[in-house]
Formats: structure tokens, C-alpha cells, sequence
């Protein structure tokens, strides 16, 4: 039966409350209005008001209150609307979530899950369309995963709201609406580690989230141009699956990081660099990166000069081959 | 500056909101709300009214037919904001949310640069300065704190401007506005922080935003007067606005203002309000209606005939065939401007990713 | 949840604060709160605050002999914070921020565990759940929302408890105790917010902090009943406390009580007040002084003799004494700890770092 | 005349504020006392209470007032009063101050410049020794610049209130005492400029704030080794001065970047993926980072196992030479 991704995560939310009935789901217009993009639609007529609840318009109010849930025992699950508006709750998640497990030497648990809906490529206005992943990728503490395909969408958000750390778990949203043949409930490989969605010999194509079917469709069309591409999707944002990183440049020898978030010290910087220092023999090339530029992101008329595609991903591969 | 720490009774609001016109016009004395409008401006707050339901319609309109990406209606709140921004004067500034279309028609800030937002044009494309009116503030109540600051810069040179900043109910519940209240008291800044209390943030109804009696009851907690009037009728919103502002304009300090008004339409062009709300409320709140309201008072005091209607549809129709118009024929926006103003002197490394981009361009690739 | 919207007049604090005992221990009656308190109790709360500031004392020794890293006195707050604490039940949860000495006592929490902190031995050394007193909190006013949605957990299972937030008159400027007022008032969490108004956010005095006539009159705003008490009468804030309290565990929903106090030290031992406040402004509000106030009235009611004065010194003492030893005693961190607790199934990456460090540890290196 | 860099940095805001009556200077704590760091001393003294003043406890709102203010056609400087205390005014800081220029298309400058004392090694209780320096960077729209000597203190400053774009200009806390023998005022290298702070031709030491004199320390002892260490002082983080890392680079071959921030995501990454972009023939061993542990700040006793050092530099160096 063919399920989108937003369908995956919505069945994904309904089975962990059904199997646990201290998960608890809520954040803006998550109840009744089952959320903007309709991820948590049925969730509140399903389990009522209380397993499923609209809050006060205040990110950083969902967040703390999150944590004092899950201190009382609660397994919370807290929607940002929109990546853009994850920002007030940056003290929360990076001062409190990622730290009270370590500070309060384990005594402590915060099994929260914070979904935010992120990234570009829906014509949406200004502060909606933000990829803020290595924000969170940097700061110690929190794990971030991100589901490129509706199994992963439903299996790794099952391993979200299951593991007892505090999870950042980012939803492409142009992505939503991509669909797959897949059963529910559906178990995919652990979410730390990355996978190959393609097997290829002369460059890695590292990508995550919106950008595994982009690149994808890059790996496609490289094959008229005779060239063979693996295409990696990390899953996992922090940590990071240094393994495979290094396993499939020893493979390819050349590697290309796509991402929508901007340039400088995006995870492509981190992919970067975790790849000069530990295969550093293997590069043939250096290690390229297509991504969102260095600009604030664009209004939607323009989003498709920034994003990065199909064309941007092959013009790197050229580069990178023929270095 | 607080050194004179006002009676708390005289910053709680009245138990009623401030109201001078029945839906069907019948118009009521308030001794602390005389009206100080000549006819020539009844009617203009009318027509204002008039011409931004037009305007805003097309705009819905537009986004129908593909011309803009997103809207985000104001029927239904024409009286709060052309009542509100009405009793400011050119000096003032205003600083909006995404919702302020009738404010901005107050001002004469051109439609068409104002929709391009939504259009996705560009971010942004009037220059604030020009009209005093801010760029439209996505993130929620964020601007309270940039009208606060700027009210002190013109208290810190005395300059009598006031500022106006315009958020929702469901505004009042984020930090930003609460932390610009709590500055807007310690230094008297005058600004207005004018709450369109329409009901609902986008599914989530007032009730579940604060069990507060009132929102006007929060501005005690910062030393602030807080106001309410009926948001659907303009002569009370004026005239509640206009007593705000001259106090803050002689040094009084800051005010809080709860209008009260509905939603007529869709949160957004997005939305799906059948989802959260009934019919039933709908056609209630309709009777509410604000331009119907001030039309019933304008025809008993005999203002209103056919030659004044048949104006005021004119140009409202005028107006809405320009913006339709401008927006057709709208440039979209220039790729290479995704590298403007960004940093006034861009790097190396950035001129680089824009030479890429203009390569890209002339290579007809993009 | 907020189907019956209070009346605004009961939500607003008394003009004048609860106060029941004078300065010099003479005790008013007061009907609104009639004490319920055995003489053991009057003497243990008189015990907790003597026992209180000998171990702030101690701890500004021990900072002053390099012991502690730094250290925030809590001298002249004791009846607020003793006060407050014991009007809860062992089941009851209490958010402290970093200055709560006194209600960690009166919670039984280790003092030698709680000064890790200040040591900088860990970041933390005592588990949360045993006394239901969480971690101190630095960043200000943030553990208000986590008191706020402890609250909410326990309510949604009908769990009777209540939790209790400490944070002062410069953490009411936050945006997060607002979020969690909004929150607690929406969901009628069972969470006293209590404010501990010691006039000054280390040299901003309260004047620059709001111009709210009172922080209780913030409460009103989220439909929360503001209370004010004399904080330095620990009979009045154990009273008004108690009453919240039970209002709150009766499903009453969320209050507010500011407690009206003065911080008699420097805001920290890194600190110089005499910057900023003078010493007539000191010796001021050393009239007011909690402990003197107390044993003033029990003396009066015939409760303090000799004994009772030679038993509290000793029990002081020895406390000071047991702190003392266990702060010099206490083992450094161990390195290794870095690691703890960061991820429950650390990453090969994040182990190879952890092994870098034990080896350069095993080197005799660090 | 000896000069610490907190001294350098108060002559820097007094002499911006008396040349410029447009100046302002504002946050926690900054009037009467002078700052928890004394580093507004006496300047509320000398220009009133309206050049200079106390806000209440919020860092949002002290950022958002600086925007409106600017707005106006002030000049303001905001003082977080410690690193950790910058998250608060995150959404202020990334949605709009970053911001706003573009998104007005030019019609809003925003000269303001927001003064952040950072780092650890001081002993302080936790939240106070936060390096948050990455999230800025990789945010379009803000320049990021950290001096390393008082005379770059005094400097830097001057340009950082002169520039009319947004300026995130973080204090390295821990070397406010440091001396100098500068005469003030003194101008140095543009901000934007990377200096080399010690030539060598062996490996290059990039580094930056707090960890310059550190980085110095370690080149001084690497000579006993008989390695000659140049020392690159990054000074702006935001542009990054690639230019000068490739030519230190094509110098010297090998790189260890130092900093304290944790290092996933770190300033070192870029640092990394830049070089080996740009300079990819000319490295003879892998960039290398020392760096904080990807773990929470912790408590003081144990900052010393955290914080990089002349020994951990040391190691590095030797991995590089020996690569
Ligand atoms: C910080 C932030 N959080 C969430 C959103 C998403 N959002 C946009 S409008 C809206 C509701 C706003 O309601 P209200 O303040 O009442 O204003 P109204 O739309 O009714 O005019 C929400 C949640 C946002 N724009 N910004
Ligand atoms: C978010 C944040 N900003 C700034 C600080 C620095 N700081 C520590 S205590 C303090 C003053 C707090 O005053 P108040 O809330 O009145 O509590 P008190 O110290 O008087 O008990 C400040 C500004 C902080 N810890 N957290
Ligand atoms: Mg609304
Ligand atoms: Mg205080």
C-alpha cells in the first residue's frame, strides 16, 4: 500500500501511544487541527484530550514543559511547528534538554522527542523553510536524526520516542508527500546508522533528509553521464556514522556533501573533516560540498536558485572527478 | 524611571470593553471617549474599511489563482486596524505582524509591495521608512521588542513619535512581547501594544492561549494601562487608540490595547478552519460585522447615500484592479539579489558562491 | 480547561502583604490565615532557619578558604524560604534556582551534596528523586517551566502532589516563568510560583526590573490569584504558602506569591555590592531580620528558654561542622565522569575521545 | 603602560562612545556596577544613564530593543552577560538581526554590536564557560570576531561598533587580564584579516580568542622539539580568512586548529573542509582539531581534563609531523 512520509510518522505516533501509554504528543494545532501538515491528524480523537493536546503558542514553553514531564515520567513528544520557530526554544533544548542527563550525574532521564518539520522546497514564506540541523548537531547532548524515505519515517520514529535520551528528530517536509510501498509497521536498519540507498564506484553523493531523493535522482542521471554513484543517506545527524563515511570513501575515493542548510559549518563541514582525518589516503578529490549558500534562505520564487539539485550535484561530481 | 508606581485599579481594564456603535449603528456617548471625528473622516474610515476588505478579498483571490503562495486574511478586523491606526499620526510608526493589511492601506503603504511577501517575490518590498511601517514579522510577537526599542530611541532624544505594534491573542503567550512590556514599562517608552484579539491562533482558541479574565489583564503586571474595546467598532477602537497614544505621546508611558474582533476567514490560505470551527459560530460572529456596523451609523447620520457608496465601491474596485494588476505584473525577483545586503562587505569566499550562481545564470541552467 | 474564568478582583494581591509578626515577634491575628501550627513546629521552623544561616555562613567561609568556587548567599531570606518549603508535603516537588539553601534544608538534602555544585566538583550531586528537590538551576527562570509541566504530568494521573518554583524579582523579566504562568494557568497545573523579592537581580534594583505596581500583580495576567507576604515573617509565608498549596492540590489550579524579603549578602561571593547599595540601606533592612523577628515571638509565647537556644546552636553547629568536613573531604571529580551521561549508547566517535582521555590520564599527563 | 584586554576593551567602548554620540551601550548589570567583569566601568560615570544603562533580566529583550533602536538610528551595544545567557535571545539573534538587512532589501541597517565574554578557565559553575561561537558562524548575516591581545581588543572593538552590519564580538573571558604593552588607542590588521602571531614552517597552529596565547605557549615549547609552529590567530570567524589559512597551508603543509567549542560542528571543521577544499595538494597529513570533548561543560575542577592545552596541542603536532 502506497504510504507518504507525513502518513509513515502519523502511523509511527499512533502505534508508540497505543503501545505505551505514557507517550504523550503535543505542541500548536496538533490536536484538533491534527498539526499544519496533518502528522498528528486523528491522534487526539484517538486518545483524547490529554495524550494529545494544543498548547500556548510559546516554543520555549513546550520544550520546558516537555522536560518537567518527562521528569515526572511522562515520554513527551513536542512539535515545533516550523524549523524557524524551534528558536525560542533554543535555551531549552541546548541549556536543559541536552545537558540534565550529564549534570545530574544520570539520575535524570529526558525521553523527549522534539519534531521539527524543516527545510526548503514548498514556496512557504520567510522563517519557514530554515534546515537549523547543526545547530543541534553541535551542541553535545542531544541525538538528531532525520528519515529520508515513509519506512524510515515510521521506523526511526519509533526508535526516537523509544530511546530514553532526548532526540531531535527533523521531518523533511517537502518530503511529506513522497510515497512509498511499504507495510507498516515497518523496522529499518538501527537510525545511527547510515545506509547506502545506492551502490556506486566513483563518488559518494552524503546526503540526508529532502536531499536523499535529490540525490537520487542525481545518481540516475550520472549513469547517462557513465559515471557510477553510491549515494549515502546519513539517518543520523548526531552522532554520526563515521564508519560508513570512511568504509564507502575507500570505496569511491571521492565524496560530495549535499545538504540545504548553508555552507559554513553545516554538517558537510563535520562530514568534511571527520573524512580528510580518517581517510585521509583514500581522497582522491577533495571532499566537495553542494548546499544552500551562505544567504539567508530566499523568498519562494527564488528557492529554486538556492536549493541545491540535480545540476548543482552533477557539476560538483565533474569537479570532483576531474580534479 | 518607574519611580512613581501607579495605582494598580487605574491599569485594570474596565469590566466591559469601551463600545460606541451597535451592530445596527445606534450610535452611544462615552464621556471618556467623546468623539473628536469631523464628517469628512467618518467617511474616511469607512471607505479605509471598504477598500481593505476589497483589497484583501483580491488578495485571496490571487493566491486562488496561483498569484501568491500564501494570505493571511483580515476580514473581519478592518475596524480594529483602520480604527487603531487611524489615531496615529504620520510621524508614528507601526510595527505589523503578517495580518495588517488595513493598517498599512491606513498608512498608503502600496498593497502590491506589501503582498510580494506572500507572492514570494522577496522578503520584503516597501522601505519601512517611507511610510513608517515596519516589515511584516513572521516569527510570532517578535516585534513587539523592535517597536519597544525604537519608542526609546525617540523618548531618548525626545522626539514625540509613538509606535504601534500589532500581535494576536495567541501572541500574548509567547516571551518576546512579555519582555517588551516589562521595557516599555521600566523606560516609558511610548509605544502602543495593540492586541487583535480575533479569537483564535490559527485552530487553537483563545481558552487554551491563557486563563486570564481578560488578555487587557496582563498589562497591569507591567505597570501599563490596559484598554479594551470592541475591536468591531471603529469609532470605539479610534477612540480607545487615540487615548492611548496622546498619553504615551506626553510622557505617560506605554499602553496595552485588547480589541476585541473575530476571524472571519481561513487563518490562512492554507488552513482548514471547518476542522476547528462551526458554521453556527461563523454566521454569529458575522453579525458582528464591522463595515455594516459604521455604514448603519453613517446612514443615520445621514452620510451614507448613493453617491458616496458608489464612490467608496469605486475605488475600492479601483484599488483592487491595481493591486491585481501590479501583481500580475510583478518581476519576479532577480536570482542574483539572493546575495544582496547580506553583508555590506562580502568576503571572498562569499563573492565566490555568488560568481557560481552567476555562472550558473548565464549558462541558462538555474 | 479554563471553562470558568475567575473574577479578575480575587486574583489581585491585597493591597498590603500578609504580615503577621511585628519586628519585635508581637503576633496579629489574621482570620484570612489562622495558624496551624503546633509549638514543635513553631520551634522547627525557627530551628531550619538558625541551622539555614550557619551553613551560609559556613559555605562563605569555605569559599573565602577556596573551597567553594563561588558561592549565593541566602542570609536574610530564611523565613521565605523556610517558610515556604515546609507549607509542602514530602510528596511535594520543589524547583529551586541556585539560591535555596534554606528550602533544600527543610527538604533534608544533603548540604555537602547540593555545594558539589558551588565546589565545582560536579555539576550536581544529589539525586533529584530521593527528596523530590530537583537541580539548582543557573539560567533564570527556566526551571519554572519544567515545575510547570511536572505539575501538568502529575495532574493528568490525579496525583495529589504539588510543585513548587523559587526564582526572583529579576527572573519575573524572563520569558520563561511567563511561558509556564501561561501554561499552569491553561492546564491548572498544581505549581506555586514563588518569588522571592529580595529587591535587587545583583545590582539592578527592582525599580529598573518593572513597573508593575507589585510582582503579584503579574499573576492576574494568567489568571493566577497574587499573593504577597511579608517574607521576612516566616509565619506569614508559611501561611500563605500553605493556602496556595492546598488550593492547589484541590484542583484550584496555579498561584502566585511574592514574598517580600531582602538579600543581606552580595548577590554572590564574587560580588561587590558596595557598588551599588549603601550601608544605611543595609542596616535598614537588617531590622527586618527573619531569625530575630522569629525567636522574638517565641520567646513571647514562653517557647524559647536556654535549652531550646543551647539545643538549635548545637544542632547549628554540628551541621556547620558535618559541611565543613564533608566539603574538604569530598573527593575531586573524576575525569572520567566528562563521558557520563551524555548519550546512553555512545557513539564510536564520541568513545574514541573518552579513550584519548583515559589514556592521557593513564600517562600521568592532565 | 601595561593594559589588560578588559582595560583595552572599556578605552575602546568610552573612546566609540565619545566619538560618537549615537553610541550605546546597555545589558545586565552594565551601569553602576560596570559589568560583572568591570568592563563598562565608569562609563554610565561619564555618559549618563541614557548612554548607558541597566535593562531588566532578559536577554530577548535586550537584543530585540537593540534592533528597534538601531531601527531608530542609534548605535547600540548589548552585553549578554555570559555566553551561556546568549540562548534566550537566539530568535532575535538568527531571525532577525541576521536577518533583517536582507530581508528589507537594504532599507534596514542594523548596526549593532552585541558583546558576548565566552569560554571556560575560570572556574566558574556551569553555563558560564560556553563557547557558542559555531551557531553564529554558521548563520548568514552576521560577522563573528574574537580578539586574542588587548591591542586587537581595543581595535577590533572600535571596528566592530564602526561596522554597519551586526557584529557578534565574543570576549575570551579568561584572558581579561591579560597584559599588553599597547599604547591605546592603536589600530591593528583589519578585523577580517588572519595574523600570523609567530612564523614556523614545520605545521600551523590555527587558533583564536582564548586559545592564541595557549597556541603560542605550545609553539614556544614545540621548539625544544625542534618543531618551528606558525600560530594563525583567525580573529574574525565570521567571514573566515581563507586566503590566509591556504597560504599558511601552502607554508607549512600540516594544520591543527585549536579552539574549546566541542568538536563536532566546531570553528575547526570548516577550518578543515575549507583547507582541504583549497589546499588539497598541498596538506601532508590530515587537518587535525584539538578541541573541547563533544560533551557538556564541565563542572570547574574538571575543566582542565576539558579545555585544550600546551600538552594536548603538542600531541597533535606530533600526529601531524608523524602522519
Ligand atoms: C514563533 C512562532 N511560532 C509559531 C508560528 C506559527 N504560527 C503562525 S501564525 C500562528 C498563530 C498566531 O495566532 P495569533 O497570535 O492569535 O494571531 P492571528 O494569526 O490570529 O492574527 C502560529 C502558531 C510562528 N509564526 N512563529
Ligand atoms: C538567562 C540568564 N541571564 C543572566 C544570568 C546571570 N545572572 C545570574 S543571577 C542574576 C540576577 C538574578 O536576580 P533575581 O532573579 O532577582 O534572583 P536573586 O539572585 O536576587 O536571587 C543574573 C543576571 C543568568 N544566570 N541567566
Ligand atoms: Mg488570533
Ligand atoms: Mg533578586
Amino acid at each position: 500500500m502506497a504510504v507518504t512520509l507525513a502518513q509513515a510518522i502519523n502511523a509511527a505516533l499512533a502505534d508508540a501511544m497505543e503501545a505505551d501509554d505514557r507517550v504523550l504528543m503535543f505542541g500548536e494545532d496538533v490536536g484538533r487541527l491534527g498539526g499544519v501538515f496533518r502528522v498528528t491528524d486523528g491522534l487526539q480523537a484517538r486518545f483524547g484530550e490529554q495524550r494529545c493536546f494544543d498548547t500556548p503558542l510559546a516554543e520555549s514553553g513546550i520544550v520546558g514543559t516537555a522536560i518537567g514531564l518527562a521528569m515526572y515520567g511522562w515520554r513527551p513528544i513536542a512539535e515545533m511547528q516550523f524549523d524557524g520557530f524551534t528558536y525560542p526554544a533554543f535555551e531549552q533544548i541546548v541549556s536543559h534538554l541536552a545537558k540534565m542527563p550529564n549534570r545530574s550525574r544520570g539520575t535524570v532521564k529526558l525521553p523527549v522527542t522534539i519534531r521539527i518539520p524543516y527545510g526548503g522546497g514548498i514556496g512557504a514564506v520567510e522563517h519557514h523553510s530554515e534546515s537549523p540541523e547543526a545547530y543541534w548537531a553541535h551542541t553535545a547532548g542531544l541525538k538528531v536524526m532525520t528519515p529520508g524515505t515513509p519506512e524510515d519515517g515510521y521506523s526511526m520514529m519509533r526508535a526516537a520516542i523509544a530511546d530514553d535520551d532526548p532526540v531531535i528528530f527533523m521531518e523533511p517536509k517537502r518530503r511529506y508527500w513522497m510515497k512509498s510501498e511499504a507495510e507498516l509497521p515497518v523496522e529499518t536498519e538501527p537510525p545511527r546508522q547510515a545506509v547506502v540507498r545506492r551502490e556506486g564506484t566513483d563518488a559518494t553523493l552524503v546526503c540526508y533528509g529532502p536531499m536523499v531523493r535529490t540525490a537520487l535522482e542525481a545518481a540516475e542521471a550520472a549513469d547517462d553521464e557513465g559515471w557510477s554513484l553510491e549515494v549515502l543517506d546519513l539517518r543520523s545527524l548526531a552522532p554520526l556514522d563515521t564508519a560508513a563515511l570512511i568504509d564507502s570513501v575507500e570505496r569511491t575515493g571521492r565524496v560530495i556533501v549535499i545538504h540545504e542548510a548553508a555552507m559554513t559549518l553545516g554538517l558537510g563541514a563535520e562530514v568534511a573533516a571527520r573524512i580528510q582525518e580518517r581517510a585521509f589516503y583514500h581522497l582522491e578529490s577533495p571532499v566537495l560540498r553542494v548546499t544552500g549558500f551562505d544567504t539567508p534562505y530566499p523568498p519562494a520564487k527564488l528557492e529554486e536558485y538556492w536549493l541545491p539539485d540535480v545540476d548543482r550535484i552533477l557539476d560538483a561530481v565533474e569537479r570532483s572527478l576531474r580534479y | 524611571m518607574s519611580e512613581d508606581v501607579p495605582e494598580a485599579i487605574e491599569l485594570l481594564p474596565p469590566s466591559e470593553p469601551v463600545h460606541l456603535l451597535d451592530p445596527d449603528g445606534t450610535y452611544h456617548e462615552d464621556p471618556d471617549h467623546p468623539l473628536d471625528l469631523d464628517d469628512g473622516q467618518l467617511r474616511e474610515l469607512y471607505r479605509l474599511m471598504v477598500v481593505t476588505r476589497k483589497v484583501d478579498r483580491e488578495a485571496i483571490n490571487l493566491q486562488r489563482q496561483g498569484q501568491l503562495g500564501v494570505y493571511a486574511s483580515c476580514m473581519g478586523q478592518e475596524a480594529a486596524q483602520v480604527g487603531s491606526a487611524y489615531a496615529l499620526t504620520a510621524a508614528d510608526w507601526i510595527f505589523p505582524s503578517y495580518r495588517e493589511l488595513g493598517a498599512a492601506l491606513v498608512r498608503e503603504v502600496d498593497a502590491v509591495g506589501l503582498l510580494q511577501l506572500y507572492r514570494g517575490t522577496w522578503l520584503s518590498d516597501h522601505d519601512p521608512y517611507v511610510h513608517n511601517f515596519g516589515l511584516m514579522s513572521i516569527p510570532i510577537g517578535t516585534q513587539a521588542l523592535h517597536a519597544t526599542g525604537f519608542a526609546m530611541g525617540a523618548r531618548f532624544e525626545d522626539n514625540p513619535l509613538v509606535t504601534m505594534v500589532y500581535f494576536g491573542d495567541g501572541g500574548t503567550s509567547e516571551g518576546d512581547p512579555h519582555e517588551a512590556m516589562t521595557f516599555a514599562g521600566v523606560f516609558k517608552a511610548p509605544v502602543i501594544f495593540f492586541v487583535q484579539n480575533n479569537q483564535y491562533a490559527i485552530s487553537v482558541p483563545l481558552k487554551r492561549q491563557t486563563a486570564a479574565p481578560t488578555l487587557a489583564h496582563k498589562a497591569v503586571g507591567y505597570g501599563l494601562p490596559g484598554y479594551r474595546c470592541d475591536g468591531n467598532d471603529v469609532l470605539a477602537t479610534y477612540a480607545v487608540t487615540r487615548k492611548a497614544v496622546e498619553r504615551a505621546r506626553s510622557g505617560e508611558g506605554p499602553a496595552f490595547i485588547e480589541a476585541l474582533t473575530y476571524r472571519m476567514e481561513a487563518h490562512t490560505t492554507s488552513d482548514d478552519p471547518t476542522r476547528y470551527r462551526s458554521k453556527e459560530e461563523l454566521e454569529e460572529a458575522a453579525k458582528t460585522d464591522p463595515i455594516a456596523r459604521m455604514r448603519n451609523y453613517l446612514t443615520q447620520r445621514d452620510l451614507y447615500d448613493d453617491t458616496f457608496e458608489n464612490e467608496v465601491d469605486e475605488q475600492a474596485k479601483d484599488t483592487a484592479t491595481t493591486v491585481r494588476a501590479g501583481i500580475y505584473d510583478a518581476p519576479h525577483g532577480d536570482p542574483m539579489e539572493l546575495f544582496e545586503h547580506v553583508y555590506r562587505d562580502p568576503s571572498g569566499y562569499f563573492e565566490e558562491q555568488r560568481e557560481r550562481l552567476r555562472a550558473e545564470l548565464a549558462g541558462g541552467e538555474g
